[in-house]
């Protein structure tokens, strides 16, 4: 029994919310079934990538794999759960969970009619199999698949809100990101027209083979990729649409597109980066370079953007972009430190911008007010959410105990090792200038005189959720024990690969 | 994988190909562009069908006339004109 | 040159696929009616179907389609338009969805121009 | 162990029940602070005993695979001896002060959590716990900077945030690049990086520097420091004469003896020009004192200059040297508390914070003025008074190291020194007041005590040095 399951367990976590968003429509009417539902599922979610995770721990190293229809591998699908699969999930359920209970009976209010809220689950949960997708999957072409049916969903979300900005922004966040997918296409189709494999690992032995025959089409492949990526997970200058799209969205949408989305193609361009072209042909065409250095100008373009926005969505949306720098920084560092750096950094930035985001939009929901200038004193009145917001802060500032502070430590040791100086300035800088701009919200919450208004915490799922998100902050950067270990483990195995 | 000699239906089609996306590119009325889209798309299954993909071509054509009448549809529903 | 354009003829259908993406990137950035992006998406992914189909052609290969009647041992590769099918399908719900959201657009803004739109968001949030 | 627990937790418990405790009731808060900044002090006079005993009283543990450890050795028993000391007469001055005062809830509670943090930079046995209370610092104090809410403060507040998140990064490159090299961070199998010459260790030193001198205000870092005196009195005497300030000058001394080493340190290029940035700041800090009119500004930059005192005795890398330094560590603090609550009393009670519109004060304030005039005389160094010895020692550490020049320096300074306080002691002390200003009533008393008892301290330390020699003592011996 033990073994059927932990047997389709990988397929189970990403069709289980798939099956269940087709479901949903045919109980629009019932709210709360709906809701009940959703949790659910997300909670399963949770429990299968644990169970997973616990396993993959166990076994030191050898993933599980499972073969759609049975089919063995160069002809048949994998999905394959090894420790960046398994890790990847728990980020997944580990976010999600906590941003579906969030909105549970809150989100009517944003998005208007009972029928949209429905919609919006629909696609809260396609996205969510789509993620789980992107986590386990071992094929090029799914790839593709997985990433085009988060970009529907994610813009689905975005436009959720009855709000002509909102539908602007989903627009110009659709066509840039087709634009994004359709490089990756490109990318994925010069990979399959030099190795003829779609699996991972069987292209990248071709590839390895066959590489200095044929730099050109590499090249070619790999900075389709880099762009394609680039644009889906808001690289500094493809970044446009981002702002506009994370601050129209309602505030769990924001959280799970900021958190989790553009989390799941940096997962994508991670696997094909290392697992198919593997890190020495990154090194050998110099494209951790680039990624390091454009990982730096994000950070530093994006913390001045976010500093200059009085919008406090807009605000955390440009500190988005300044954090992914981290994570591209991170991924150009061909060592054991750094990508566990960057896994974990990946991680933290998942949990705290969510708990951000959320808390935002606890503050937005309660005071009906946008800008920062505006919500002074609220910590006393909302003193949840802001302790809330204060924790997310700080971890992305990197103060030791809260998550962010781990992965820097790592994303620092890995520059060290890597024998970089100016990114290891460069990190520092970056977590000032966040400092800069997330610390002036938390003083005018706390320390300005309060306003007399009827500010309210929001309801109890609301509540815990946000305290949930606080927790796993906490918790992540107090005793990352197995966490890490995941991480460290999936960053040696891609350096273990030829 | 390589062509060693020309097919030349297929080159004809593909030269159509571009000359009615550049055409798209210039039209201003939407409408004519859209009706370009639609030969465009043709075009496009006459291609498959000449590589050997008879699916494709069938697939390439519902979805052609699919995405041409709604096109189509939506642009009588808003503004014709490019400004 | 010479050697160039013998590369090229034996290239062709990547050399129109080329330009067919170029084309389609070019009317996506250039052009601000919203039609006209959404028209450019979809050239631009009909240039990478073409160059993925166009390698697993192989000429004189027959459609791979087993049957009594079909003699020839030489079949194209049919993964590649296998893959494509759903390609097309995820372009055609693409342009579904953004051709609902240019409706929703007209709507409030009564018009399907980016620029004129984005002026009016300015307007909008100035007021 | 439970003696440190109860000594780190004291403040941040006493913290959270002012936290949670009514607006309206100030005497049963004034009973809470007290209680609880006492319990702080008696656990970290047992801590310190224990130290001195050759005890090991050590808490580790582990964080995201990092290890932490508290872990006091007599330098940091003797940081914390200052810190919980003074914080007593502190709060004891603030019950007078903040009396009419808006906000003292928040007041007293981030001030006890200034408190624990404080003795958790002073009680970290590596750098890891060094690095995370030396950032949570920061955080602790930061409302106690902003308590005006004016707009200047709130300026200075993200001064001081900017300016020490800034060298907290500096530190945090410098321990992961010790961390890299050294693969320990522990203080207490001697220095970290004994043994272990690379090419960059200069630069490594430059790092650690600059990131605590940023909190130690060496010269082209200080400026956050006269910035940070608009908080309220209270606030400035402590933590921006002690225990702020304190934590990076004790960082740089951890960094020197702990993580390089005296041996170390005199291979390294770098190492010989510290002690003339400690002189040059000494030197200017002081004159730019003389020139601040006001008094708060001139007490600061007096603070920039002294700081450096404690540091040059550091970078002489001599035993004297350390002596000096640490001797100095003590009785500075107690004048520099005292001279700043006699601020604050004049303030209060006359309302006059420049030093030139102070004529006549000392009439109508003998007893502060009194205590004002010993602090002075400490200052400058004079016999009777605490920071003699602590010159004493220096000097005979600069001429041991074969910096003579540095001594030079020392007595230079005394005579700005003298030039920047005794003229305004004796202008207190000419012409008449015509407002008839007091030192009558339980508010000033409960000013008065605190600042009158330092004093009364500083003096006895000067007559009876030998009281905290053990302590001294046991410091050197550790390093040496």
């Amino acid at each position: 029994m033990t073994a059927a399951i932990t047997a389709n367990l990988p397929v189970f976590v990403v069709i289980a919310p798939l099956f269940v968003a087709f479901v949903l429509p045919t109980f629009a009417r019932r709210m709360r079934l709906v809701e009940g539902l959703v949790i659910f599922v997300e909670a399963l979610g949770l429990v299968g990538a644990g169970y997973l995770a616990s396993i993959v721990l166990a076994q030191k190293g050898i993933p599980i794999i499972y073969r759609l229809g049975g089919w063995p591998a160069p002809w048949g699908i994998e999905l394959e759960v090894g420790s960046l699969g398994a890790f990847f999930l728990l980020v997944i359920a580990g976010v999600s969970l906590p941003v579906a209970l969030f909105a549970r009976g809150n989100l009517t209010k944003e998005v208007g009619s009972k029928e949209r809220v429905t919609r919006f689950y629909v696609l809260y949960l396609l996205l969510n199999g789509a993620l789980a997708g992107m986590a386990v999957t071992n094929d090029l072409f799914n790839v593709f698949v997985l990433v085009e049916v988060a970009t529907l969903s994610c813009c689905g979300l975005v436009s959720a809100r009855n709000h002509p900005r909102a539908a602007e922004a989903a627009f110009t966040y659709l066509i840039l990101a087709t634009l994004g997918s359709t490089l990756v296409l490109g990318g994925i189709g010069f990979l399959y027209i030099t190795t003829g494999h779609l699996n991972m690992g069987f292209s990248s032995q071709e590839l390895g083979r066959i590489w200095q025959d044929n730099p050109h089409v590499v090249w070619v492949a790999i900075s389709f990729m880099l762009v394609g990526f680039g644009v889906k997970s808001a690289l500094f200058p493809l970044h446009l649409w981002l702002p506009d799209a994370h601050s129209t969205a309602p505030s769990p949408a924001s959280a799970i597109l900021s958190g989790l989305a553009i989390k799941g193609y940096l997962i994508c361009l991670l696997k094909i980066l290392y697992n198919v072209f593997g890190h020495t042909l990154i090194q050998a065409f110099a494209v951790h370079r680039i990624l390091v250095l454009a990982g730096m100008v994000a950070i530093i373009a994006g913390s001045i953007l976010a500093l200059t926005q009085d919008e406090l969505k807009r605000r955390l949306a440009f500190s988005t972009v300044a954090q992914v720098g981290y994570i591209y920084l991170g991924l150009g560092l061909v060592n054991t430190k750094g990508l566990t750096g960057m896994l974990f950094y990946l991680a933290s930035h998942a949990v705290s911008k969510s708990a951000l985001f959320l808390a935002a939009g606890a503050m937005i929901a309660a005071t009906g007010k946008q800008s920062i200038s505006e919500l002074a004193g609220i910590g006393r009145k909302m003193p949840i959410t802001m302790a809330v917001f204060t924790v997310g802060s700080l971890s992305l500032v990197g103060i030791p105990l809260f998550s962010g502070f781990i992965g820097k430590w790592y994303l620092i040791l890995g520059n060290l090792e890597a024998g970089n100086i100016i990114p290891v300035a460069v990190i520092i800088i970056g977590s000032v200038l966040c400092a800069a701009y997330l610390f002036p919200i938390i003083r005018t919450a706390y320390f300005e005189p309060v306003a007399d208004e009827d500010w309210q915490d929001p309801g109890l799922p609301q509540k815990i959720s946000l305290i949930l998100l606080a927790v796993a902050i906490v918790i992540l950067g107090v005793l990352p024990g197995p966490f890490l270990e995941l991480a460290s483990r999936a960053a040696a195995e891609f350096l273990v690969l030829q | 994988m390589h062509f060693v000699a020309v097919d030349y239906w297929i080159m004809i089609l593909l030269f159509i190909l571009v000359v009615a996306s550049l055409a798209m590119y210039f039209i201003k009325d939407l409408v004519h562009a859209v009706i370009v889209y639609g030969a465009y798309s043709l075009t496009m299954a006459l291609i498959w069908l000449q590589m050997n993909t008879p699916d494709l071509a069938i697939t390439e054509a519902a979805a052609g006339i699919c995405m041409t009448v709604l096109m189509m549809v939506v642009i009588f529903r808003t503004s014709r004109r490019e400004e | 040159m010479r050697i160039l354009l013998e590369k090229l003829m034996a290239n062709y259908p990547y050399f129109a696929a080329v330009v067919l993406f170029t084309i389609g990137a070019l009317t996506v950035m250039t052009r601000s009616n919203l039609f006209k992006k959404l028209i450019g998406i979809n050239i631009m992914e009909s240039g990478i179907f073409l160059m993925f189909v166009a390698a697993g052609n192989i000429r004189g290969g027959a459609v791979p389609i087993l049957d009594e009647a079909n003699t020839k041992s030489v079949y194209i590769n049919p993964l590649p338009s296998a893959l494509m099918l759903t390609g097309i399908v995820v372009s055609v719900s693409v342009t579904a969805f953004a051709l609902a959201l240019i409706v929703r657009l007209y709507k409030s803004y009564g018009t399907t121009d980016a620029h004129r739109i984005a002026e009016m968001r300015n307007e909008v949030s100035e007021r | 162990m439970l003696n440190l627990i109860l000594a780190l937790s004291s403040g941040v418990v006493g913290g959270l029940i002012v936290a949670m405790m009514p607006q309206a009731n100030h005497r049963l808060r004034n009973l809470v602070v007290l209680v609880f900044s006492a319990s702080g002090m008696v656990f970290s006079w047992r801590v310190a005993q224990m130290v001195f005993a050759g005890e090991s009283v050590k808490i580790a543990g582990e964080f995201g695979g990092l290890a932490w450890s508290l872990a006091p050795d007599p330098l940091g028993a003797v940081f914390g001896l200052i810190a919980s000391t003074l914080w007593l007469f502190a709060a004891v001055y603030s019950f007078g002060y903040m009396a009419q005062k808006h906000k003292q809830r928040t007041y007293y509670t981030f001030l006890l959590i200034s408190l624990s943090v404080t003795l958790g930079v002073a009680f970290s046995g590596n750098l890891v716990a060094l690095y995370l209370f030396y950032e949570l610092l920061t955080f602790a104090t930061y409302p106690l900077v902003i308590h005006e809410r004016s707009s200047e403060a709130v300026k200075a507040g993200s001064k001081y945030i900017l300016y020490s998140l800034s060298g907290a990064g500096a530190i945090l490159i410098a321990i992961v690049i010790t961390y890299r090299w050294a693969g320990n961070l522990d203080f207490a199998g001697g220095p970290i990086l004994v043994g272990c010459l690379k090419p960059g260790l200069s630069w490594l030193l430059l790092l650690f520097v600059g990131g605590f001198g940023v909190k130690a205000a060496i010269m082209p870092l200080h400026r956050w420091l006269p910035a940070a005196m608009i908080a309220p009195t209270p606030v400035s005497a402590l933590l921006h004469a002690v225990a702020v300030v304190y934590s990076g000058v004790y960082g740089i001394l951890r960094v020197v003896y702990s993580v390089f080493g005296h041996e170390l340190m005199g291979q390294l290029s770098f190492a010989s020009i510290l002690p003339w940035i400690a002189a040059f700041t000494i030197l200017v800090g002081v004159a730019i004192a003389t020139q601040q009119d006001v008094l708060k500004r001139r007490l600061a930059y007096h603070t920039i200059s002294q700081l450096s005192y404690i540091l040059l005795g550091a970078f002489t890398l001599q035993p004297w040297g350390l002596t000096g330094a640490i001797l100095h560590m003590i009785s500075y603090s107690t004048l520099k508390v005292t001279l700043f609550f006699c601020a604050g009393i004049i303030a209060e009670q006359t309302g006059e914070t420049k030093v030139s519109r102070m004529g006549g004060v000392g009439w109508s304030l003998p007893k502060t003025m009194a205590a004002f005039g010993i602090a002075s005389l400490g200052m400058i160094g004079m016999l009777p008074l605490n920071t003699f010895w602590s010159k004493y020692y220096l000097m005979k550490g600069s001429v041991a190291g074969g910096r003579w020049p540095l001594a030079l320096v020392l007595i230079g300074s005394g005579i700005i020194n003298a030039l920047c306080f005794i003229p305004t002691v004796v202008t207190a002390f000419s012409g008449e007041r015509v407002r008839s200003d007091t030192e009558q009533g339980g508010r000033v008393a409960l000013m008065l005590a605190p600042t009158m008892f330092l004093a009364a301290i500083s003096l006895f330390i000067g007559l009876w040095p030998g009281i905290v020699w053990s302590g001294v003592q046991a410091v050197v011996d550790w390093f040496f």
